[in-house]
């Protein structure tokens, strides 16, 4: 099996077949493996129990981001490979990136409530992930908009690509911007000395998080296949019933 | 802005056997695949009139060969083409749409591509009196009728020397007097050692090979 | 090089003929001043504070209603196909409809600052300092918003789904544009930093815009 | 003890992130799971109704 | 009135189509509101105080950047011309496309208060009211829009006049729309005069917006 | 939307004995006369043949007959009308321009029409076969060809019944088979006591009357 069988949409499908039904019992293990660590985690001297939302909200904030770097990816493969799965790739990824930011925001908000006092803050990293959930609703909208998916794909890629220079500049802009007008009211317990007790349900909810991305991902892009098979079979049925 | 005609002795088109040759394209639109495994060659001096019943793809190959449309298979060159530049850019297209801005004089449009397109030319005002035009020079382009329209970018060929002529149903909307002049111009250009494909319906008024193109609708 | 010129010229003359689209930029632009006063009421210390932000934000916005027909009108028109094939690198041309854009379209934005300004009841110190980073910093707000136009071709799409897509891109150029008119009224010292990201983002503008562009636009034609 | 003594003040804060989370997932998994039906059978009927792939199409037949 | 309803299906359906569907309204509003912080800083009392303004400075962007077409795409592709020798009354086929306009662009807008509202930190009441005061002034946009779009079409170097005329005639209402919504969520006592100062607005633009449009494409055509 | 065909058995056109009667016109665009005294008149079922040469005023004339421009001086009338109304509401106007929008499928632009221009008619779906293009009724019409566009024009003649057609060169773009086509079509209409005027170049395969107006360019 190289790369090369892959490429091929028809081996991709019976590939992933055999893959996918593993694939699914392992994250559904990993998750209840994460859940049972979380719900066992004690509570934080500061936070209370709410440091539980942690297990959910980090792995959720940090696939937002790895989503659009694979759709990146999945980017330049149109582009510059033309390659056919990297179109499927991309298209069946933005839905599944959209709801972990979705999810990222929602529980930071939740968090935030008993945390700051507020739902929202116009705070850099708050402001940069709405940004990030904005520009895959747009790119989801492209998607919808055009019928035709290759011409979607490549106007979908050179977004996405401009989309990934942009965010880091935007991430980085608003640090800038923050902590020029008012230090950051933000309390973050920080990534550096996370507590054992909280950082092994946190590392399995992660790569629980991260599986469960890649049996969707993988999932959604068999649709698509399956959904350009019918597109094409439509055409050439209207195609032979014309001559 | 561009004051002169540029009149080189060397002429291009003399110069150099054009061939213009496709290879077993493919067309694929909107996911629909329109024609396949067309082939067609075209010396110097030919016309080609490409016929074929509406929907067949006339103007889908006429777009290939001026590269704006991808073939999903086969290739399409220019031979003999002296700097190996792709057929568009040797070429002259003339579609349904005139490329033509309402809010310019005819003058300021024909002078706009003169000076856009580029390379051996012949003085603006020459091409539109060679196409009846020159009395209406100053008017917006815009109160132009149909054949007005037609005939104005049919002085960007005569301005902006091409050897290659692509023509989407050139003599529609022109009178009878404007087929004549035009078949006078294409004659011409063929005499000059140009190509032509032509995509129509009706009789051009020159001697052409015919390609014609299966397909229905 | 007189392929490019004679494009400028055109699309500056259809520009000002037409009288379009700069000139809903202006008047547009106007409008978000003139209404903020009502918007914040009679608090002149608030209005002057935040003048650099409205003056950007109508810029930001305004250029986005007069972008979206870039490529568009030519495609409707056919220009478009024969741009593509010209002998002009795409790019180039591209950048030439952008540069054109800017001039009809930004440039007078610029003008009408100091107009603006006074509304805003800004000192003219302060109004220079915020026309210099307009200056500097609308050609990124063009070349960004080119994309879209671009994409509109390719996509058969207009209106809203196209501004959706471009004003997230063109953030950073307000945040900045927004600090360096702030830190020139502060003060002297901190505009060179914000200024020159500006300065920065026009030039990656001028790269990254007219290369996706011709991109969208040379997969996009049919 | 209940879930709320358990979690403290803020049970519902916990809870409804867990809920949401909780949500979504499911209704990401039933969507493709579904959409995997629906292409599915039109696959199905298309193939019934005589429409058959050209083989050696290769890659270009998904786009 | 068949005719009518199947004028009014047809825009509504070429508006989502190429406008990207139904939600991208409201998405073009979150974005536009998302935008401010970036300007403003994110300073929430300045950001809620600003609020109403913010959310009538999209709904006007929002109609400005559709409503140009309104007429001219119709003129272009031949549609305008039956249109106008239809039998349908032309005044009605003009409020007609403008209620398809005003459903595309601004019903959005206001479903999408709620949630921007949050982002603004308004309280429930004053969302309310603010969503209140959109839907009682964004047809006037239209309206006076819809004049504008008109005019386009009758003087081909129209796009001048459109904008000259059309946003001195829109600042009325975004002064009124937000003063009234300003009273809202000052307190209820403020709120009735420009409310209905905006509503009568919105009526005397449903009938003075269709003669004028009509009659400038009566006499404009050609 | 319309779901069945609405065929009346009273037929306005056969029950009136029309015709149409245009006397000393004069048009005047962007300043210019472009023609004068210009007079005609024509009886139910019989087609007009406008031709002349380009910029001549063919297209000018149609539009004035459809109220689409006012005549400098002069008057038309459409006598024997039943309710008094004026010819543009009785009449179908054919431009150079499509009246489709791209972003909507083939069947839904018909449908619109129908909708839309009310009064008698008939099914869309039979006037999509009638010019066949029933098999692509659910492409989006920004796909279509010159030709299919303007076959789609045309069935909005047959779905919607008018007694008076304005055709401004009809058939260009049309293949031989549309052609023969749209010449039924028309010879159907004046059988049941329509009338036609038609702008055009070329002949449109029935049988005439000719308006030639003088006029240059
Ligand atoms: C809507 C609100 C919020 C959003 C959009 C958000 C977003 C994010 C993002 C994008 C990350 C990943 C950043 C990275 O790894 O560099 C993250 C991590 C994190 N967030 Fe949030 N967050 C929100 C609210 C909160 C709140 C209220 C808290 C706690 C008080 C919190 C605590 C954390 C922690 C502890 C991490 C892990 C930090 C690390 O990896 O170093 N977040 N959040
Ligand atoms: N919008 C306009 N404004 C001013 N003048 C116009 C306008 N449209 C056309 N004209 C002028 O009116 C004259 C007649 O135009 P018209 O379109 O009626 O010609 P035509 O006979 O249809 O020509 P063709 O055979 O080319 O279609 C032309 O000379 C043209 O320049
Ligand atoms: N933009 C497009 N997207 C998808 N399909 C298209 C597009 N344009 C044309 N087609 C389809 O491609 C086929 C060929 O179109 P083309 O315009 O090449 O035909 P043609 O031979 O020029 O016809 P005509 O004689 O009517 O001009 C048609 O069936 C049409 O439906
Ligand atoms: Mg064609
Ligand atoms: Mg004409």
């Amino acid at each position: 099996m190289t790369l090369l069988d892959l490429a091929n949409p028809t081996r991709f499908l019976s590939l992933t077949a055999k893959v996918l039904p593993w694939l699914a019992a392992a994250t559904a293990i990993l998750l209840a493996v994460g859940l049972y660590q979380s719900a066992m985690a004690p509570d934080d001297y500061q936070q209370g129990a709410t440091v539980k939302i942690m297990f959910i909200h980090v792995p959720n904030a940090w696939l937002a981001m790895f989503v659009w770097g694979v759709m990146s990816l999945s980017a330049l493969g149109t582009l510059v490979w033309r390659h056919p799965l990297a179109d499927v790739s991309a298209k069946a990824a933005a839905p599944i990136g959209a709801a972990f930011t979705f999810l990222a925001l929602v529980t930071g908000s939740l968090w935030g409530r008993p945390m700051w006092g507020t739902y929202w803050e116009w705070d850099a990293r708050l402001t940069s992930v709405l940004i990030l959930f904005l520009m895959y609703l747009g790119l989801m909208a492209l998607w919808r908009a055009v019928e035709d998916p290759t011409r979607a794909a490549r106007a979908a890629a050179v977004l996405t690509l401009v989309g990934a220079v942009n965010l880091p500049i935007i991430k980085f802009s608003v640090d800038w911007w923050n902590t020029l007008h008012q230090p950051a009211s933000v309390m973050r317990m920080g990534g550096s000395t996370l507590d054992k007790a909280f950082l092994i349900p946190l590392l399995t909810m992660a790569v629980a998080f991260s599986l469960l991305f890649v049996t969707l991902h993988m999932a959604a892009m068999r649709n698509e296949i399956l959904r350009r098979r019918v597109r094409s079979l439509q055409m050439m049925q209207a195609g032979q019933q014309a001559a | 802005m561009q004051p002169a005609a540029i009149t080189e002795s060397r002429n291009v088109m003399e110069s150099a056997a054009f061939r213009l040759v496709g290879r077993a394209l493919t067309c694929i639109r909107g996911g629909r695949e329109i024609f396949a495994d067309l082939g067609f060659s075209l010396s110097a001096g030919e016309a080609l009139a490409v016929t074929g019943r509406n929907g067949a793809g006339k103007t889908s190959l006429l777009r290939l060969i001026g590269g704006l449309l991808k073939p999903a298979a086969g290739t399409i060159v220019l031979e003999g083409s002296p700097d190996e530049s792709p057929p568009a850019e040797q070429a002259h297209y003339l579609g349904h749409r005139d490329a033509l801005k309402p809010a310019l004089s005819v003058a300021e449009n024909l002078r706009f591509w003169h000076a856009f397109l580029g390379g051996e030319r012949d003085s603006p005002p020459a091409a539109l009196a060679a196409v009846g035009l020159d009395h209406i020079a100053h008017l917006p382009a815009g109160y132009l009728s149909a054949g007005q329209k037609r005939r104005l970018s049919m002085a960007r060929l005569v301005a902006v020397r091409r050897p290659l002529w692509l023509l989407d149903e050139p003599t529609s909307a022109l009178d009878t007097a404007g087929q004549a002049l035009f078949a006078t111009l294409m004659t011409d250009h063929l005499a000059k050692g140009g190509l032509i494909v032509a995509a129509t319906h009706a009789p051009l008024g020159i001697a052409t090979r015919e390609l014609r193109i299966g397909g229905a609708a | 090089m007189t392929a490019l010129a004679a494009l400028i010229r055109r699309d500056l003359r259809v520009a000002l003929r037409v009288g379009g689209g700069a000139l809903i930029g202006v008047l547009f632009f106007l409008t978000v001043v003139v209404l903020m006063p009502f918007a914040l009421g009679p608090d002149l210390a608030l209005l002057k504070r935040l003048g650099p932000a409205i003056l950007w934000l109508g810029a930001l916005l305004a250029s986005l209603l007069t972008l979206d027909r870039l490529f568009t009108a030519d495609h409707d028109d056919g220009s478009l196909d024969l741009i593509v094939m010209s002998r002009a690198p795409l790019e180039l041309a591209c950048a030439a409809k952008a540069v054109a854009h800017w001039l009809a379209a930004g440039v007078p934005l610029i003008v009408a600052t100091p107009v603006l300004g006074l509304l805003l009841n800004l000192d003219g110190q302060a109004t220079l300092a915020v026309a210099l980073t307009l200056l500097a910093g609308t050609p990124a707000l063009t070349f960004t918003g080119m994309i879209g136009a671009a994409l509109a071709v390719t996509l058969h799409r207009g209106g809203l789904l196209l501004a959706v897509l471009v004003l997230p891109l063109s953030i950073p150029v307000l945040i900045f544009g927004v600090a360096a008119s702030n830190a020139a009224i502060a003060g002297p010292d901190g505009f060179g930093a914000p200024f020159s990201i500006l300065c920065a983002l026009s030039l990656a503008g001028l790269v990254i815009g007219p290369v996706a562009a011709a991109a969208s636009l040379r997969h996009g034609l049919d | 003890m209940t879930l709320a003594t358990m979690l403290g003040p803020y049970a519902s804060f916990i809870v409804a992130s867990y809920a949401i989370v909780g949500a979504i997932v499911v209704a990401l998994i039933a969507w493709i799971a579904l959409d995997y039906r629906t292409q599915k059978a039109r696959l199905r009927e298309l193939e019934a109704g005589g429409a058959r792939r050209r083989s050696g199409r290769g890659v270009t037949d998904i786009a």
